[in-house]
């Protein structure tokens, strides 16, 4: 594994070095990332303590239009924060989303192809028939109806506690079947490949082959829809806080951010909908690429069945 | 004048890691009526030498030198349109695996009734006609049903049969095929060869026969080329080749067949690979794993000695047919 | 040929392998609703199986190459599966020096295991591209004997690579480094590391070009002789079986036609199917192709015929090749083929 | 036919019995029903009474069995909030949003197909490089962002074309139209070029990888070998096998168009079913919830069969009809 791991690097990196659009693209998200992480750090206001929000200071435009006011560079949202500060702390709630949402996918997703794709038989079939269904109706549609529901079921305020988890829960479930699909497709195509016979004939046990032998195969289809999936779930997350599904409006995400604007575009606020909005397209353009790049250099066969 | 008559051509792939030469000045004519083998493993250069004659050659590739006559004129020159008016009409091709040759969602008629209608001036209904007589050409049973088909209707062998009608529509003065039966059982194998044969004799058709398989090559060709590493070393009568071989390459091909030796005994093999095309050695390619070589091999490209038709490529043949 | 006929004679006494009335199908329509058919105007359940192996008789003895011979389709890589444990057979039964073996857990097959190992086809396939060659030879070892040192392994993985001739110095490589040769090279290494009496060799050549299968087979003969090998080889290719076997098993349609030894098999195919199956090599000496007519096409094992499965393509079938199975019985020399116009004396 | 019947009709009672599940459970735990019926004065064994009366304490099955039978006639309850049956109230605007989506559909067909199929065939033309960016940064930004900018610009700045409603319509029978008045065109324009705005470059996308991949084919290099026209090797031979998957792929991007609908419908306040289905949703119109969810889910069911039969009647490899035969 190791001389795997030295020697794939090598030729992975050289690669990446060559590809400008990589490169910037993973340029831009390490500083998008370690910017939202280190918020609490370098933001000039905390947007969650209610202390630091003056409510006169609402609608102030950014700092460089003639109404602007210097201590707000990019001007202030309609309850009196301040746009940056609240935008770094809403993209690490993006981010985190993001991260927890894929996690859980990939978790479930990977464990479900597994036992599909190396079980077969019923199992299988009812796997994928479940998977087909779901996915027919579309992530987003069973997010939106299952927030709905439960917002609707216990209330504005529980959920608005709960919101964080619930969106990380529902977006992590409502995509498995992408994952399980990928990794089951990816396992039957190994499966059927010689050395998984070789080691059968050795005597290995069926979850040693699956684990040491196969797993490791499947990793570059996993690599590549990982970083797609992100952007989803954050795309997702966006979508949902928008609907007014999704983070509340004191503790916003980009997508809440950008909601919250909406409604005051008209009025000419135009900046507390077009900040958030700028950074969330460059935050998952920039993963997009990078998984779009990564597809091309890993060239894994992601399987369409 | 002959047929066609391949001048020094070079084909090129440009990779990522640099430019690769596929092939090397090959040279090679044909006659009307002819049957000829190009011989070599894989990664010889065979199959690129038989798509470059209808400038097929499969992307990134390109033609970089050397001309293609076709009766007279330059393939390789042509613009797109003329190119067409030979490709798929006087010059046509098999391919190797019937099972991926024919489009999966056209049925056999559509894909033979295309073909007439690219090049001539017939009704739908006429050329339907002319192909199911060339479906009963190459026996297929009751053609009229089968040409409603969709290939995956049909077993390999009649795929291949199909792929031969195909090639058979136009009247062709060349086909070209490339390893027409590799992908066929042994007893289909024997079949198709056969039925390619007669028809290319009986329609005085001339063949270009890639192939790997020497038995192949001493049934059916009446001269043969042999290639290694994108450049032909030996070229002569199929009989000679296969009796007295001149480059220790294609003596180390034939005598490498089980046949050649007595059951049980260690067979005579090459040492070594072929070598990768990205990195052919300096002088003769062959060089690395020939018996034979001296110093000279290292560094000198051997030049053909010989008269066109039984030409080879090797410093050490004088003094090896002397020693006999 | 002397030598063939002597190693059958020395080996007819030792059985090492013992296939009897093995049978193995595939369903084919694997969920009930694909076997729902409209017929007449009613409802019936119709189950459609391939039939890969239909009753194989087989014995191997220790010290020969048994070659097992037959187009795609004939359920020879079927049934070196089954033979190998890889497949569970739908009926008969597989037995090791005198055990049976395919129904044993898969516990209590791990002492057979070690004797008994496989070559593949596809040397692009059959190497795990994510392992160095050293892990490849070292996991059967380790997994068979986990007390061994680590020295003591490591000498061991660096002879075996020696004597496949592959270069030890190269054991940290990863198979993409290497050629389709020497990948199979390191297959071979891999089925010698636990030093097995019994290797199960399917189309371990007929992926690679003509000078790289003779540096190959070369390889099996010697591990062969050094290592007192028993082989069962499998191919389609006729000319290499000529050259290796010491007996040839004929296969059609997941049945035996004609089991005998090589030279016999040569000389004096029984078989029409062996007969034709032998003119259709091309073979050097030829100037035209000349090979025995079959009429039609191989029949997909789906839809068996009755009776000879043979008999649609055959020139000499009679009534009784449409309607009664043959069984396969010795016809005098030692040589067993399955055959009424060859029992009938119809046919020599 | 008779397994591909089978199993759509399997699948179709799967996603209505989870669907019914799902709103029967809404129906329970949402807003207690009396509440709906008499005040907050009446007492706790009026209340008792009542709810028996009501079957409100029958066991959960017997529940559950009453639920499903009405909800097969067509009975889903009153909504709330219009005081009218919830099912009559969604097909009111079931036209509205059928025509968004047709109206995304068109685009995304007319444009998809000949710009992937130019992108594979020309993969270094600078058209192509253009496309390709600007598909990627079209998948990265979200509908409703490409809905708020659409606004901005054309409706907002240039003023050029509406921004919300559906303008003036026209009632065919039960269906309320708004193709065939010229303000109701201008209204469909934004609303499906935003609903359109994500699904076109994955399809521009997917039509080109998935055509690059068939012109590698051996058949297309016999194509090309046969000497046919360009046009026909590229729009027969290899568009036919390009669409195969594009086809599956496409049935499964009907759900989340459906999904989309309810964003851009958000945006433009488009009165179809999914702005409306979010109003019910703050409003806690559980029956109205219930029918939307009804809809759509045979909206799902319904499509999803058309795709599969569309399918097969492509893929000559895929027999519907293997067993009538």
């Amino acid at each position: 594994m190791r001389y795997w791991r030295l020697f794939r690097k090598s030729a992975f990196l050289y690669r990446f070095r060559k590809d400008k659009v990589a490169v910037a693209s993973f340029s831009v998200l390490m500083l998008l990332v370690v910017m939202s992480f280190s918020a609490p750090l370098i933001a000039p206001y905390d947007p969650y303590d209610p202390v630091q929000i003056d409510i006169m200071d609402s609608d102030i435009p950014p700092s460089w239009q003639a109404e602007g006011d210097t201590r707000f560079a990019l001007g202030t949202d309609a309850q009196g924060r301040d746009m940056w500060s609240t935008m770094l702390y809403g993209t690490r709630l993006s981010i985190t989303i993001g991260l927890f949402a894929v996690l859980l996918q990939s978790l479930l997703g990977i464990a479900l192809g597994l036992v599909a794709g190396y079980f077969g038989g019923r199992i299988d079939s009812f796997l994928m028939r479940l998977a087909d269904i779901q996915l027919s109706f579309s992530t987003l549609m069973v997010a939106i109806v299952v927030l709905a529901v439960f917002q609707a079921s216990f209330g504005t305020e529980l959920y608005n506690e709960l919101a964080l988890f619930m969106l990380i829960l529902v977006i992590g479930i409502a995509e498995w079947p992408q994952y399980a699909r990928t990794v089951r497709a990816s396992v039957l195509a190994e499966k059927r490949k010689e050395y998984v016979d070789a080691v059968r004939v050795i005597g290995l046990n069926r979850r040693r082959i699956m684990f040491r032998h196969i797993l490791p195969n499947t990793l570059s289809p996993i690599l590549v829809i990982s970083t797609v999936q992100v952007a989803n779930a954050i795309m997702s997350e966006a979508a949902l806080s928008f609907l007014g599904l999704g983070m509340p409006v004191n503790q916003p995400s980009l997508g809440s951010l950008i909601n919250s604007g909406f409604e005051f575009i008209l009025s000419g606020s135009w900046w507390i909908t077009t900040f958030p909005a700028l950074l969330l397209v460059v935050l998952v353009l920039v993963i997009n690429l990078l998984g779009d790049w990564m597809r091309d250099v890993l060239n894994p066969k992601l399987y369409k069945e | 004048m002959a047929l066609l008559e391949v001048k020094n051509l070079e084909v090129k792939f440009p990779l990522r890691q640099g430019e690769l030469t596929a092939l090397r000045d090959v040279s090679f004519s044909l006659d009307r009526g002819e049957r000829l083998g190009i011989v070599g493993e894989s990664g010889a250069g065979k199959s690129v030498a038989a798509f470059a004659i209808l400038n097929l050659v499969s992307r990134p590739g390109y033609i970089s030198g050397g001309k293609i006559l076709f009766e007279g004129r330059d393939l390789a020159g042509l613009s797109r349109s003329e190119l067409r008016t030979i490709r798929g009409n006087r010059i046509n091709m098999i391919f190797q695996d019937p099972m991926m040759t024919l489009n999966p969602v056209l049925t056999i008629g559509t894909q033979m009734i295309e073909c007439l209608r690219a090049h001539r001036r017939i009704t739908p209904a006429a050329a339907r006609q002319l192909a199911i007589e060339k479906l009963r050409a190459v026996s297929i049973p009751s053609p009229e049903a089968r040409i409603d088909q969709y290939p995956h209707e049909l077993s390999g062998g009649m795929r291949q049969r199909v792929v031969i009608a195909i090639a058979l529509l136009t009247d062709p003065s060349v086909i070209i095929a490339d390893e027409p039966t590799t992908a066929l059982d042994v007893t289909i194998q024997a079949e198709i060869m056969e039925l390619l044969l007669e028809l290319c004799e009986h329609n005085n058709v001339a063949l270009i026969l890639i192939t790997h398989d020497l038995g192949v090559v001493s049934q059916v060709t009446q001269r043969a080329i042999v290639m290694y590493a994108g450049r032909i070393v030996e070229e002569g009568a199929t009989r000679r080749i296969i009796d007295s071989a001149r480059h220790p390459y294609t003596q180390g091909l034939i005598n490498a067949l089980p046949e050649r030796t007595r059951p049980g005994q260690r067979l005579n093999q090459i040492p070594g690979v072929m070598p990768s095309l990205m990195d052919i050695p300096q002088g003769c390619a062959f060089h690395p794993r020939c018996q034979l070589r001296i110093d000279a091999c290292q560094q000198q490209l051997p030049a053909y000695s010989g008269s066109e038709h039984a030409r080879v490529a090797c410093l050490r043949v004088d003094e090896q047919e002397r020693a006999q | 040929m002397s030598s063939q006929a002597v190693a059958a004679e020395k080996s007819a006494a030792e059985e090492l392998l013992r296939v009897e009335g093995l049978s193995r199908e595939f369903p084919l329509t694997s969920g009930l609703l694909e076997q729902l058919r409209f017929e007449g105007g009613k409802l019936v359940r119709r189950q459609e199986s391939v039939r890969a192996v239909n009753g194989v008789d087989l014995q191997v003895r220790r010290g020969e190459a048994l070659c097992v011979v037959g187009e795609s389709g004939c359920g020879k890589s079927t049934l070196a599966r089954v033979v190998m444990g890889l497949i569970r057979p739908t009926a008969g039964s597989v037995r090791f020096e005198g055990t049976r073996i395919d129904n044993l857990s898969a516990e209590k097959l791990l002492p057979f295991r070690r004797k008994m190992q496989m070559i593949f086809q596809n040397p692009y396939a059959s190497l795990n591209p994510r392992m160095t060659v050293k892990q490849t030879l070292e996991e059967p070892v380790r997994f068979h004997s986990p007390g061994i040192g680590r020295a003591a392994l490591g000498d061991k993985v660096n002879d075996v690579m020696r004597s496949v001739g592959v270069d030890p110095g190269w054991n940290e490589r990863f198979p993409h480094e290497f050629s389709g040769g020497q990948r199979q090279r390191i297959s071979i290494a891999r089925a010698l590391m636990t030093d097995p009496e019994f290797i199960v060799a399917d189309e371990p050549i007929s992926a690679l070009d003509v000078s790289i299968q003779a540096q190959v087979l070369n390889l099996l003969m010697e591990a062969q002789e050094q290592r007192g090998l028993t082989y069962l080889f499998i191919t389609h290719d006729l000319s290499v079986v000529e050259h290796f076997g010491t007996r040839v098993a004929v296969m059609y349609l997941g049945a035996l036609c004609e089991l005998a030894i090589t030279g016999q098999l040569f000389s004096r195919p029984r078989h029409p199917y062996t007969q034709a199956l032998l003119s259709a090599i091309p073979r050097l000496d030829q100037e035209r192709p000349s090979h025995m007519k079959l009429m039609g096409e191989v029949p997909t094992p789906i839809n068996l015929p009755s009776g000879c499965f043979f008999h649609p393509r055959c020139v000499h079938a009679q009534d009784r090749c449409r309607h009664e199975l043959p069984k396969l019985f010795d016809s005098g020399d030692g040589t067993l083929v399955a055959c009424h116009a060859v029992q009938e004396g119809r046919l020599d | 036919m008779i397994a591909f019947l089978i199993r759509r009709i399997g699948q179709a009672l799967v996603v209505m019995f989870v669907i019914s599940l799902l709103s029967f459970s809404i129906q329970d735990n949402l807003g207690d029903p009396l509440r709906e019926l008499v005040g907050q004065s009446v007492s706790e064994a009026e209340r008792q009474a009542l709810r028996d009366q009501m079957g409100l304490n029958d066991p959960f099955l017997a529940q559950y069995w009453r639920f499903l039978r009405k909800a097969v006639q067509g009975d889903l309850g009153n909504s709330y909030f219009f005081k009218r049956p919830a099912l009559e109230v969604i097909m009111e605007k079931f036209p509205a949003t059928m025509e968004l989506v047709l109206g995304a559909t068109l685009i995304i067909l007319l444009l998809s197909v000949p710009i992937g199929v130019y992108c594979a065939i020309n993969p270094r033309s600078w058209f192509t490089r253009v496309m390709m960016g600007l598909s990627i940064v079209g998948i990265s930004i979200p509908v409703f962002l490409t809905a708020i900018m659409l606004i901005y610009l054309f409706s907002i700045h240039l003023g050029w074309l509406p921004s919300y409603g559906r303008g003036e319509t026209v009632m065919i029978g039960a269906w309320e139209s708004g193709l065939l008045t010229w303000d109701g065109v201008l209204h469909l324009i934004l609303p499906s070029i935003a609903l359109s705005s994500i699904m076109l470059p994955l399809f521009i996308r997917l039509i080109r990888s998935e055509m690059m991949e068939v012109l590698e084919q051996e058949y297309i290099r016999f194509a090309w070998a046969k000497g046919l026209q360009r046009r026909r090797i590229w729009f027969l031979h290899a568009l036919k096998n390009t669409l195969l998957p594009v086809i599956t792929v496409g049935g499964v991007q009907i759900g989340t168009m459906i999904a989309y609908t309810i964003l851009t419908e958000t945006v433009f306040q488009w009165p179809g079913m999914g702005f409306l289905f979010l109003e019910a949703v703050n409003r806690v119109d559980t029956p109205l919830i219930i029918a939307y969810l009804i809809v759509v889910g045979l909206i799902f069911v319904v499509t999803n069969t058309v795709v599969d039969l569309i399918y097969g009647l492509v893929n000559p490899t895929v027999k519907l009809t293997r067993g009538l035969a």
